[in-house]
């Protein structure tokens, strides 16, 4: 009872991008778990500095706000994607998946740029438990930047490829429910770790 | 290729509205912290309380979470995980503030 | 420790108030579940026994599912034994705090525990001796115990005289324990350490005030004394290590056994 | 880090020369692989190997696959347990027959393989397999992603049965607690194995717990409201609901631990400000939920089991759900549980243990509904029912000894002792494994369409239960006796005889698992005799034993309309069943893909290299895991029409077996 290749292949019915959909937003809260439990041991360790640097001999308030205003705009710029793909206009679209690309790459050219410093001025990942928790924390939501860029690539090729059929807009409508997860994310980071680490 | 309603009524305004509301709430914490204005807990208080807000601000304007218009099984699963994280992160700084407490005192 | 004559079940037998009041909030809890134990014991193999297809007498009701009347009284006698059992765990939980003072006549003997690999150390701040894999102190004179490890995660437990407690590096947690009277009872780690652990036991002796005098005396006589580099070499991993003392120790050994796993402090 | 070619893999620190038994394993298990191969080749059945079973996307067929899985790594896990058995009925004044460091991993991979490549496998098989059918849907949510799940989970068995041919595996227990797990207490491979065989894994886990839920709350047949689904599929959604969100807590506590390996940090080492405490916090935190993920769908298969054999609707279903839910949410509040003796205040222990016990309330009612099911009933002894009745019993022990543990001060006591040891094999092995094996004879017929041998059922039922007490009550005793768990050599002559009644017992689940064995092969033998053709051998209530055995690709040619809780014993009681429309309609299926396998075995490579620290290998593998995701994504297209005549043809052939065996 194996498919038989003479039968069309065809699209998903409606349902399915509607299970699609809820499918990701579940991956979603369970990826923010993921992040709760890293901000959790953040704010448990955030004493641990084992006679290292702390909070305040590292973080710059003018860089993590140029970070977030890189980040919120491009939430921005996915909505005008997003409002691009309603009206059905693959220029646009591409136009503003591209703006968003380059807000995101310029925000994590700036999270590597505040990395590499901190190492270079003897405060990695290894030096004490406040700072494995601070490199994590926030280097598992630069991944999950990374990860979005890839995506937006992918479906930048997808939409020139196959333009805004169906399935490549249900993938588009997620990957928008990613970008603005990640940026919600990143409330999180600057309010539990850079402004208070900030002020101590 | 109208698809204004499946999509839950984004509109530029929303947008536009989320944006603004966000960068004011991103500045007023931001700006706490440069000036050094208010004291150490009062200013713990004011960071927390714009972060929530501006959670709800990007849920609403970005995502468009309604309580109406969004899937019933959606904001289900959105709460629950609100419950779960506060449960979580709620308990474990307070095992480990306890635990910290009488390792060390 | 091959004088001891051993409790076999050291944990029926407890042999201080401890280690007996835990034992008795655990045949309370006991007896009170019974209530709920017995009859699904009774009813599972009536039921099976009455209602059986091939011969049972039984009556069959095939669209009987569901009454108040059951449902009500299986929701409410286990919550009802759980509020009883509640209340119960709730003052014994904090009667029984491990950092606890225990009341008795006398000020608490005071006895610093580190773990090792594979052995223990213990203190005597106020007597100026150290001792290896024996824990000697007069009955009927509470002890008050500090622990800390200088390895990996210990848990320290005397099964007749009270629960354990974890032994970690860098922190200190607290034990107190009473023997009612003289006794030799055992001692160990209870958390899985690594290759010598099956043998990471103690003797624990509890003596009369004239005998621990003398335990004391012998042990002052020791020709060893636990300097720094004795510590070192003590701590170096070892399986079985004899029981020894120390006639002498340096000052804050201990706490500068948890100063060395720097970087931890309370916010 | 490592930069050399092939990391730290060399040969001399690789193969298992440094014992006989270690050899002996390692022979066994490339045997065992050899002799699959060579089979399958001799019968020339690759092609039917991989176009029927590896690269379909069908949930019966990925079900079974998933069963198969978990029965190897079943009888692995034994092998591992009666090893223990052995080795401390004798190793009394004595190191015993078993060299040192070897005990210590296979206590480690006994609990990781029986929680992570049995239990879970083995439940995740029997919800594929059943509750699409059980809900009236013709397949999951998310075809593909369902063989995505499965190949990951078979390339975390793979790492771990890997690690008995190349390397070691961990000597850490199935917890790995640092500081011991660390690089400094345990600088080689094993606890690498660890860390990446349930890392891999339980990616795959978090996956399945997505697709069940959207599968549960999506797919349901018309009329199929959530106050109508069967006891399994709430208990389904309960245990898919803690998949999401717990087993990222596993993922995040194995992932620090693993950043601590590699990059030197300090989440839970002793020095630099590490915090081995909060990897304990963080991994029960995962680690309660856990328990009644496995427990759960067991309590759902019971309920199926109990209601069937004792031809009875379920007293109290509503109870049962509402019970299922209050489980799965309290199950999130109780973690502290399994570390009372760190020393936390006695309010936080307090709490802690009174939340334990509130748990205990909603699963005695689950055990008095199930009770009062039999009470006026007309009961079989088929053996699903007689591990549903050998359950009740064992498990309100379990439940009893559970309770007591979560008295802070009894704890105290009891922990890390062999009570301990004892209740959660208690709670395990009747309230979980004994769950899925009933399931697995109940639904079998469904599954291959014939039935098992049920006099060897049986005598697995009898000497299971039997070795079960001889091996555990002995535990109970040794606890009071205050042996430690994990102990590979002791100095108590009082020990022995409890450790020797032990080894008995679990010489008699040998044979209970050797009944397992020959009730299968049996079975096949006298497949033609045991035929199923109604689908419907056990007068079955639900929708499941409405399809033909085994059903077709599509399950239901015609979506079925349900109006109650036990939907088939509705429709058979108005006369609505079988009944065939005019005409079939066109059926989409999920075209089979290789790619869940490619993906499955580019996690085995990547595991495998970063537990060697050949980290070119590793980022290439998930650059390619990647890659592999991405292309899958441009294909729209994933699903083939099935033609209603098609259908009909298939359709007629199930109708006739029915006119045959005159059911209709």
């Amino acid at each position: 009872m194996s498919p038989v290749g003479d039968d069309t292949a065809l699209l998903p019915h409606d349902e399915a991008y509607d299970e699609r959909a809820f499918g990701f937003w579940l991956y979603l809260m369970s990826d923010a778990i993921i992040f709760a439990l890293l901000f959790a041991t953040y704010q448990i360790m955030a004493g641990d500095i084992a006679g290292g640097p702390q909070g305040s001999d590292l973080f710059s308030l003018p860089h993590t706000f140029g970070e977030t205003l890189l980040l919120l705009t491009s939430s921005l710029t996915f909505g005008l994607a997003s409002l691009a793909l309603d009206a059905g206009n693959r220029r646009r679209v591409l136009a503003w998946l591209g703006v968003t690309f380059v807000l995101g790459l310029g925000f994590l050219a700036m999270e590597i740029h505040e990395f590499h410093g901190m190492i270079t001025r003897g405060a990695g990942p290894d030096r004490s438990g406040f700072l494995s928790a601070f490199f994590t924390l926030v280097s598992t939501h630069g991944l999950h930047v990374s990860a979005g860029l890839v995506f937006i690539l992918v479906m930048t090729v997808q939409v020139v490829v196959k333009g805004l059929s169906r399935p490549v807009s249900s993938r588009l409508e997620r990957l928008g429910l990613f970008w603005h997860f990640l940026d919600i994310v990143w409330i999180g980071i600057f309010s539990v770790v850079y402004l208070p680490g900030i002020l101590r | 290729m109208k698809r204004a309603k499946a999509a839950g009524g984004r509109t530029l305004g929303s947008y536009l509205t989320g944006y603004v509301l966000a960068l004011v709430l991103t500045a007023v914490p931001f700006g706490i912290a440069a000036t050094g204005a208010l004291s150490m807990q009062s200013a713990l208080i004011a960071i927390g309380a714009s972060a929530i807000v501006q959670v709800l601000v990007h849920l609403r304007y970005f995502l468009h979470l309604g309580l109406r218009s969004t899937p019933q099984e959606r904001l289900l699963a959105i709460a629950f995980t609100a419950v779960l994280i506060l449960i979580m992160i709620g308990g474990s700084l307070w095992i480990m503030l306890n635990l910290y407490y009488r390792m060390w005192a | 420790m091959d004088a001891c004559n051993l409790i076999r079940a050291p944990i029926l037998h407890p042999a201080g108030p401890v280690a007996l009041a835990e034992r008795d909030l655990l045949f309370t809890a006991v007896f009170v579940m019974l209530v709920v134990v017995v009859p699904v014991f009774v009813m599972t193999f009536l039921f099976a026994w009455r209602y059986r297809a091939s011969g049972g007498r039984g009556r069959y009701t095939p669209n009987w599912y569901y009454s108040g009347k059951v449902d009500a009284i299986i929701w409410l006698v286990p919550a009802l034994i759980v509020v009883v059992l509640g209340y119960l765990l709730w003052t014994e939980t904090h009667k029984l705090d491990p950092y606890r003072q225990l009341v008795s006549g006398t000020e608490p003997l005071e006895v610093e525990a580190i773990a090792q690999d594979w052995k223990w150390l213990f203190i005597y701040p106020e007597l100026g001796v150290a001792s290896v894999n024996e824990l000697v102190f007069p009955s009927n004179r509470s002890l008050s115990l500090k622990i800390t490890s200088d390895t990996v995660m210990n848990s320290f437990f005397i099964p007749a005289l009270g629960g354990q407690i974890y032994a970690m590096a860098g922190m200190q947690t607290r034990l107190h324990l009473l023997a009612d009277k003289p006794g030799c009872f055992r001692g160990r780690n209870m958390q899985y350490s690594g290759h010598g652990f099956p043998e990471q036991r103690f003797a624990v002796r509890a003596l009369a005030k004239e005998e621990f005098d003398a335990w004391l005396s012998r042990a002052r006589k020791s020709p060893e004394k636990l300097d720094m580099a004795a510590y070192r070499a003590l701590a170096a991993p070892s399986v079985d290590h004899p029981v020894s003392y120390y006639s002498g120790v340096a000052p804050r050994l201990y706490d500068s056994i948890i100063e060395k796993y720097a970087g931890k402090h309370p916010e | 880090m490592d930069m050399r070619i092939l990391g730290r893999l060399t040969a001399a620190d690789a193969l298992p020369f440094y014992s006989w038994v270690a050899v002996g394993g390692a022979v066994v298990t490339v045997l065992g692989l050899l002799t699959i191969v060579g089979a399958i080749t001799f019968l020339r059945k690759w092609r039917y190997v991989w176009t029927e079973w590896m690269t379909s996307l069908d949930h019966k067929r990925i079900g079974i696959m998933y069963v198969m899985l978990a029965l190897v790594m079943l009888v692995r896990g034994f092998v591992d347990a009666i090893m223990m058995r052995a080795q401390q009925a004798v190793a009394l004044n004595s190191t015993g027959y078993l060299p040192p460091e070897h005990f210590d991993q296979i206590f480690s991979s006994h609990g990781t393989i029986m929680i992570f490549f049995m239990a879970m496998p083995f439940l995740t098989g029997l919800i594929n397999i059943i509750v699409p059918q059980q809900i009236g849907a013709r397949d999951v949510a998310f075809p593909f992603m369902n063989s995505v799940s499965l190949w990951l989970t078979a390339a975390g068995a793979g790492l771990v049965l890997i690690s008995l041919v190349v390397g070691r595996f961990s000597t850490a227990g199935w917890t790995g607690y640092p500081p011991y797990s660390g690089a400094e207490y345990n600088p080689g491979v094993g606890v690498d194995y660890w860390i990446w065989a349930i890392q891999v894994s339980g990616i795959g886990t978090t996956l399945s717990g997505i697709n069940f839920i959207v599968t549960i709350l999506k797919r349901r047949a018309p009329g199929m409201k959530l106050m109508r689904m069967p006891l399994f599929c709430w208990t389904t959604l309960a245990t898919s609901i803690l998949m999401i969100f717990a087993f990222p807590a596993l993922t995040v506590t194995t992932a620090l631990l693993a950043l601590d390996r590699i990059f030197d940090m300090h989440f839970f080492t002793n020095a630099g400000g590490g915090n081995l405490m909060n990897y304990i916090n963080l991994f029960w935190i995962w680690g309660h939920p856990e328990v009644y993920i496995l427990i759960l769908p067991a309590f759902g298969i019971y309920s199926s089991v109990v209601s069937t054999f004792a031809a009875k609707r379920l007293f109290g279903y509503k109870s049962l759900v509402y019970a299922t839910m209050a489980i799965a949410l309290l199950s999130f509040t109780v973690w502290l549980h399994h570390f009372f003796t760190m020393g936390a205040g006695a309010g936080v222990n307090a709490f802690f243990g009174i939340a334990t016990m509130v748990i205990a309330v909603p699963t005695g009612v689950k055990v008095f509904d199930w009770l009062m099911t039999l009470f006026r009933g007309r009961i079989t002894f088929h053996p699903s029912m007689l591990w549903a009745l050998g359950f009740i019993v064992t498990f309100v022990i379990g439940g009893m000894t559970g309770v007591l543990l979560a008295l802070p001060p009894a704890d105290y006591l009891m922990h890390n002792s062999t009570f301990l040891v004892a209740h959660f094999h208690n709670m395990l092995i009747p309230g979980a494994l004994f769950g899925y094996l009933a399931g697995y004879m109940f639904w079998f017929p469904k599954a291959f369409g014939f039935t098992l041998d049920e006099r060897w059922g049986k005598g697995a039922f009898w000497c299971w239960i039997i070795g079960f007490y001889l091996a555990f009550m002995p535990l109970y005793v040794l606890g009071f006796m205050g042996m430690a768990r994990r102990m590979e050599r002791y100095e108590i002559s009082a020990w022995q005889p409890f450790l020797l009644i032990a080894a008995l017992g679990a010489v008699v689940i040998l044979a209970g698992i050797t009944c397992l064995v020959i009730q299968l092969v049996v079975s096949i033998r006298k497949r033609n005799e045991k035929r199923d053709l109604t689908g419907d051998p056990w007068d079955g209530r639900t929708l499941e034993w409405l399809t033909s055995s085994p059903p077709a690709p599509y399950n239901f040619a015609v979506l079925p309309q349900v109006r109650d809780i036990d939907a088939l014993h509705d429709m058979k009681r108005h006369g609505s069943v079988y009944v065939r429309p005019k005409q079939y309609e066109d059926i989409l299926l999920p075209i089979n893909t290789g790619a869940g396998v490619l993906i499955g075995g580019l996690a085995f490579v990547f595991g495998f290299s970063a537990v060697w620290h050949i980290w070119w290998v590793a980022a290439a593998a998930l650059l390619a895991i990647l890659a592999t995701a991405a292309a899958r994504s441009f294909r729209d297209k994933t699903e083939f029409c099935l033609t209603g005549s098609k259908v009909q043809e298939i359709e007629n052939r199930h109708f006739r077996d029915l006119a045959r065996e005159g059911v209709l």
